[in-house]
């Protein structure tokens, strides 16, 4: 009745960390199309746009992932639109980190020197020209360590996922840890592959900003 | 969607937990398993479609049901009035006793004694609701997302006696056995039944005629043996407050 | 033709907010002139020049450049941008591309002109500011001097009518400003049309046909660089002077 | 559908959920208490002389940022009494928000120090003042001034993090909005409001903040 | 009195990592003297300069300041700062406080003077350098010629035995070379000592006593202004002071 944990037990908890990688993978590319969007609407010029833009980041930077999860799954439910399980929770993420994210390449966008887009115009060069050619490149390279940083709080983000029936590996090892009864084992375990996922991310992340710094040393 | 939809989809939405042995849960391989999963594709052979589970948290079960997540509830939903305004109950299929459980040497013998300790049930759960209208005023109750952190809060010492239903007692001293955990105080039995939609008539009377007929060609007997280690107790024509059928 | 108007400024007013940066400025540039513009800080000058490729809107008056009158219409914005080459005081070449894309990538992207096409002309414009040998470098690689040629270059390739310069050697160390003002100076000669805002007075002596003096967002003085230095009219102009030369 | 929104729930339970509230800025102001105490000293003993503490700090630091908060919490509620150290759930909360955010203030701190101009510190030693005057005097406040979006940004993530210490039964608005629900089985009304509530934290949070901002960082820059 | 030694480096050796800044120097300074120190960029200037102040260690040599040899205890280098004030290029004014706060900071921290007194010595400097009615404002809300003159204040109320300026106006639009370029005329006029890296050559003419010119981390050549303008001695000096007078 009660399995110690051992090599079934630590394939399930692999199970869930294949959940948390895809659930990773497409929240942050759906956050970084969203959150382009974000970004370039929130750098528009225009008044109008660029608040009711705020006032988006602001709900969802300003509230917990975890109800936001709720309210997405269930609320988009109750208005007839039933999707599943794994929509929701893609929407629900994508909304989210398209928050965060167009917030932080707002950040990078407006920290391109003035001068920049100044020359570009002056060249006679369209919007499009000069975000995709000038101000995009420019704005990726300062805006990396953050990004990088912000899919680091998106692995661990994914945990949340499990309110709405995914087994995850949060979940998963909540799961194993109601079999096996060693909880400090099981949590031990899944905080290791959370730590192994994740801090390469963030040592890639803190070494391009030592680097960036530098660069913006010269 | 209605029972027509659901048969001509070839799929029925069950929802269950997924991590609470041996009523619900996933086990090591990832299949759901339990008494409920049992009944869950007892209950799809039963409509001739597919099951397929959503594994869902103790408190995220009603939710599920009411905004059509899910087509039916196999998830150790007892029976409660207060639920029972939310949701449409089926006939009992499985028993429960709820109890207060503590380590041997702890000494409760009253309602009031739960006063002296500090007492953890899982959030939302029937214990939750039994403990807290049993408790002394001025208890402390702490309240935690699932069982295995209930346990754990009392195998660790945070807590001194817990909300258990029938399964807690075993699963305590599978961990501590030097500890003698045992029930210190009956609460009450509680039937747990599946759950659909409030006037939802078709599907409650579907619900009905399955549990009718399970109990009576020995299946749910079966599922007692394997699961509960018990023969099937007898259940109560009717629960105050509790229809079991669409008023 | 020599005689033809290139650039022509009626009545241009400018607000930052509350704050009127040009009053009621009217300047005629013809094909071919030398413009130095001078005066002190805040006056308006590079907000002069930055109304004229429109980096800046006005909100009162006209501006027509080479035929085209702005109207706020994007299409006539951007006419007239390939019209004007700008050199900032800060360079702003663009840091993540080498030398020769930076020249190439107006050409290519705005005049729609082929990839080999903007090659060659960059490179023949990179050999004519004498730094034909950089072109694969990156700006952070060479001197402020050497980029600032880079960035005369870049505008060059889009074969402009008339050429604007921000104080492009205010940012540069003193060993450095003589190889730009000759740049500009082989720019001059070859017929170039300029407005320039520097406070080089030997430039301004060399090149300029005329010298404009503005204070407070208006035009207050203008003259031959001969006249304007030996003989200036007005007692801001005289102050002014007086400041700039001083410790020269 | 055969559901109605029915919002009177929340209503009834206005003055819980508030309490909720008062529970969950609790939690948060006092961890970030803790967490700029974590952080002020982290960055010090980050720079200190001796090997072993900075190896310490770093490796705190990674182990914190790098892991779930809810595994955070649960090996100090679960598993510190193993070692004898039992804190009541209010106590763990505290610690486990202001451990979690004590690390981030630790990297965001030694960033906003970094950052101060090196010529800013030599001219304060240029005039002869000692390197304790100079980091009081000069560097600290432009030091804050610069970090403050984003030391208040992850004050606010903080903020909305103490929602997972319902999972140690710590008292703050997302246990008592379970509880709620639990009572009711209002789920989506409950949660929904709550979200509402959380909203109105963090933006009164992000006004408290400016405010302070205003009255201690507001030196004219160009 | 007057011919006592302020300043005395000898043999003076500095390296950056591998690099060596600093080749070997040695320089005599009287009290009252007045040196400008010129050279092209990456010669040494400053880092000779910040010797002086131990802004940067030295590996080899001696540097004795007011009678104090820097050996490497804390007390000595806080000693000789105290008597020697700094000017930066780029100001340094602490942004937080208020032009009067950035001048009273360092009386009243390390030289223990009380609150009053540190006041009223404020807004004597402050008034001598002409900027006492904006003793209430915050360094960004002045020009760069009001900070770099609220800098020398600052200094100057640590009341030092020699001021050293690294290239104090070069950071500056040059209308307000000027007005900084006087303070300093005034200051040198006053009879305060002072060591000068400045490409400022009308100044030079002016003001200083010794001309010495840098390249690569030594000292080439020095002599009194005229001579040095004149007829410079050494190759690399003509060719220096040619670059640097053309454009003027
Ligand atoms: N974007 C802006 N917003 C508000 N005011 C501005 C802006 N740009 C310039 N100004 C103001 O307009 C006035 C003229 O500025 P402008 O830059 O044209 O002066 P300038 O003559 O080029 O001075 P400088 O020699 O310092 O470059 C100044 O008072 C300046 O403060
Ligand atoms: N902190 C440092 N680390 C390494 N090298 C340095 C450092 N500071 C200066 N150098 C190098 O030492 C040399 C002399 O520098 P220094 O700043 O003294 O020159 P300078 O004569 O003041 O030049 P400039 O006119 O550009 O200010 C240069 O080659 C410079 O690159
Ligand atoms: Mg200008
Ligand atoms: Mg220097």
């Amino acid at each position: 009745m009660t399995p110690h944990f051992g090599v079934p037990e630590f394939g399930f908890l692999l199970r869930g960390l294949q959940w948390t990688v895809l659930l990773t993978l497409v929240a942050f590319v759906g956050g970084c199309t969203a959150g382009l969007v974000v970004a370039l609407l929130r750098t528009c010029g225009r008044t109008t746009v660029e608040w009711i833009v705020r006032i988006y980041i602001g709900i969802f930077q300003g509230t917990p992932l975890l109800l936001q999860l709720f309210v997405v799954y269930y609320g988009l439910a109750l208005l007839g639109l039933k999707l599943s399980a794994f929509v929701a929770v893609a929407i629900g993420f994508t909304v989210n980190a398209s928050a965060f994210l167009g917030e932080i390449w707002r950040g990078a966008i407006q920290a391109v020197p003035r001068g920049q887009t100044e020359a570009a115009m002056a060249l006679g060069l369209h919007y499009s020209a000069r975000m995709r050619d000038i101000v995009l490149p420019q704005a990726i390279r300062i805006a990396l360590p953050a990004t990088i940083g912000y899919l680091v709080q998106l692995i661990k983000g994914t945990s949340l996922a499990a309110i709405v029936g995914f087994i995850e590996l949060a979940r998963a090892g909540q799961i194993v840890s109601n079999q096996t009864y060693q909880p400090l084992l099981v949590f031990g375990v899944v905080g290791a592959m959370y730590f192994i996922l994740c801090w390469p991310l963030s040592w890639w992340g803190s070494r391009m900003e030592a680097r960036l710094a530098l660069a913006g040393q010269r | 969607g209605t029972l027509e939809d659901v048969k001509k989809k070839g799929v029925v939405v069950i929802g269950i937990q997924g991590d609470n042995p041996p009523w619900g849960y996933v086990d090591s391989s990832g299949k759901q398993d339990g008494i409920d999963a049992d009944m869950g594709r007892a209950f799809a052979e039963y409509l001739g479609v597919k099951a397929e589970f959503v594994p869902l948290a103790v408190a995220n079960r009603i939710p599920a049901l009411t905004t059509g997540r899910v087509d039916i509830l196999f998830a150790t939903m007892a029976m409660l009035p207060e639920r029972a305004k939310v949701v449409q109950y089926s006939k009992p299929y499985v028993a429960n006793q709820i109890t207060l459980v503590a380590a041997q040497a702890t000494p409760i013998n009253s309602n009031a004694d739960m006063g002296k300790y500090v007492i953890g049930v899982p959030r939302s759960s029937t214990q939750d609701t039994q403990v807290t209208n049993n408790a002394p005023a001025g208890a402390e109750i702490r309240r935690f997302d699932d069982d295995a952190a209930t346990i754990q809060a009392l195998l660790s010492g945070q807590v001194q006696a817990v909300g258990a239903n029938s399964f807690y007692p075993q699963r305590l001293n599978a961990a501590k056995p030097e500890l003698g955990f045992e029930p210190k105080l009956h609460f009450t039995a509680l039937y747990n039944g599946a759950c659909t939609r409030l006037g939802e008539k078709e599907w409650n009377e579907t619900a009905n005629k399955f549990v009718d007929q399970i109990k009576s060609n020995g299946k749910l007997a079966a599922f007692y043996a394997k699961w509960m280690k018990a023969p099937v107790p007898v259940f109560p024509d009717s629960v105050p407050g509790v229809p079991f059928t669409v008023q | 033709m020599q005689d033809q108007i290139l650039i022509e400024m009626k009545g241009v007013q400018k607000w930052y907010g509350g704050y009127q940066a040009l009053r009621n400025v009217d300047l005629t540039v013809r094909r071919g002139e030398k413009i130095v513009l001078c005066g002190p800080s805040g006056s308006g000058k590079s907000t002069l020049i930055r109304c004229i490729n429109r980096l800046e809107a006005i909100q009162q008056g006209s501006i027509v450049v080479n035929g085209h009158r702005f109207d706020d219409s994007i299409k006539a914005i951007d006419v007239v941008r390939q019209d004007v080459g700008m050199v900032f005081q800060s360079f702003n070449l663009f840091p993540h591309m080498t030398v020769l894309q930076n020249c190439m990538l107006a050409p290519i992207r705005a005049r729609r002109i082929s990839k080999t096409e903007a090659e060659a002309s960059a490179r023949k414009y990179l050999e004519r500011v004498r730094i034909g040998e950089q072109a694969e470098k990156y700006p952070a690689q060479l001197s402020g001097g050497q980029q600032q040629r880079v960035a005369i270059a870049r505008a060059l390739c889009m074969q402009p009518k008339v050429m604007l310069f921000d104080e492009p050697t205010s940012a540069l160390d003193p060993e450095m400003v003589k190889e730009v003002l000759d740049t500009m100076t082989g720019l001059a000669n070859d017929g170039m049309t300029m407005i320039c805002v520097t406070h080089e007075m030997g430039f301004a002596r060399q090149v300029a046909d005329r010298v404009i003096f503005m204070a407070e967002g208006q035009i207050i003085e203008e003259g031959v660089p001969d006249a304007f230095f030996r003989n200036p009219q007005h007692a801001r102009t005289k102050q002014f002077l007086g400041e700039i030369l001083a410790h020269h | 559908m055969g559901y109605t929104l029915d919002f009177s729930v929340v209503w009834h339970a206005m003055p819980a959920l508030l309490w909720g509230c008062v529970g969950t800025l609790g939690l948060a102001l006092a961890g970030m208490t803790l967490a700029m105490i974590i952080g002020v000293a982290g960055v010090a003993a980050r720079d200190a002389k001796a090997a072993w503490l900075r190896a310490i700090v770093i490796g705190f630091v990674e182990i914190v940022r790098n892991t779930p908060f809810l595994v955070q919490i649960f090996f100090l509620f679960f598993a510190l009494p193993l070692v004898g150290v039992k804190l009541n759930p209010t106590a763990t909360a505290i610690i486990a928000l202001g451990v979690n955010g004590g690390a981030y203030a630790i990297e965001i701190i030694r960033g906003g120090v970094q950052s101060i101009h090196k010529g800013q510190i030599e001219a304060g030693y240029a005039l002869g003042l000692h390197k304790g005057q100079v980091f009081r005097s000069i560097v600290l406040k432009p030091a804050l001034r610069a970090i403050y979006p984003s030391l208040t940004g992850q004050f606010i993530m903080l903020t909305l993090t103490s929602s997972i210490c319902s999972a140690v039964s710590a008292y703050e608005l997302t246990s008592v909005a379970q509880r709620i629900e639990s009572d009711t089985f209002r789920s989506f009304e409950v949660y929904f409001f709550v979200t509402f509530l959380y909203l109105a934290i963090s933006w009164l949070l992000m006004a408290g903040f400016a405010i302070i901002s205003h009255r201690f960082f507001s030196y004219p820059t160009r």
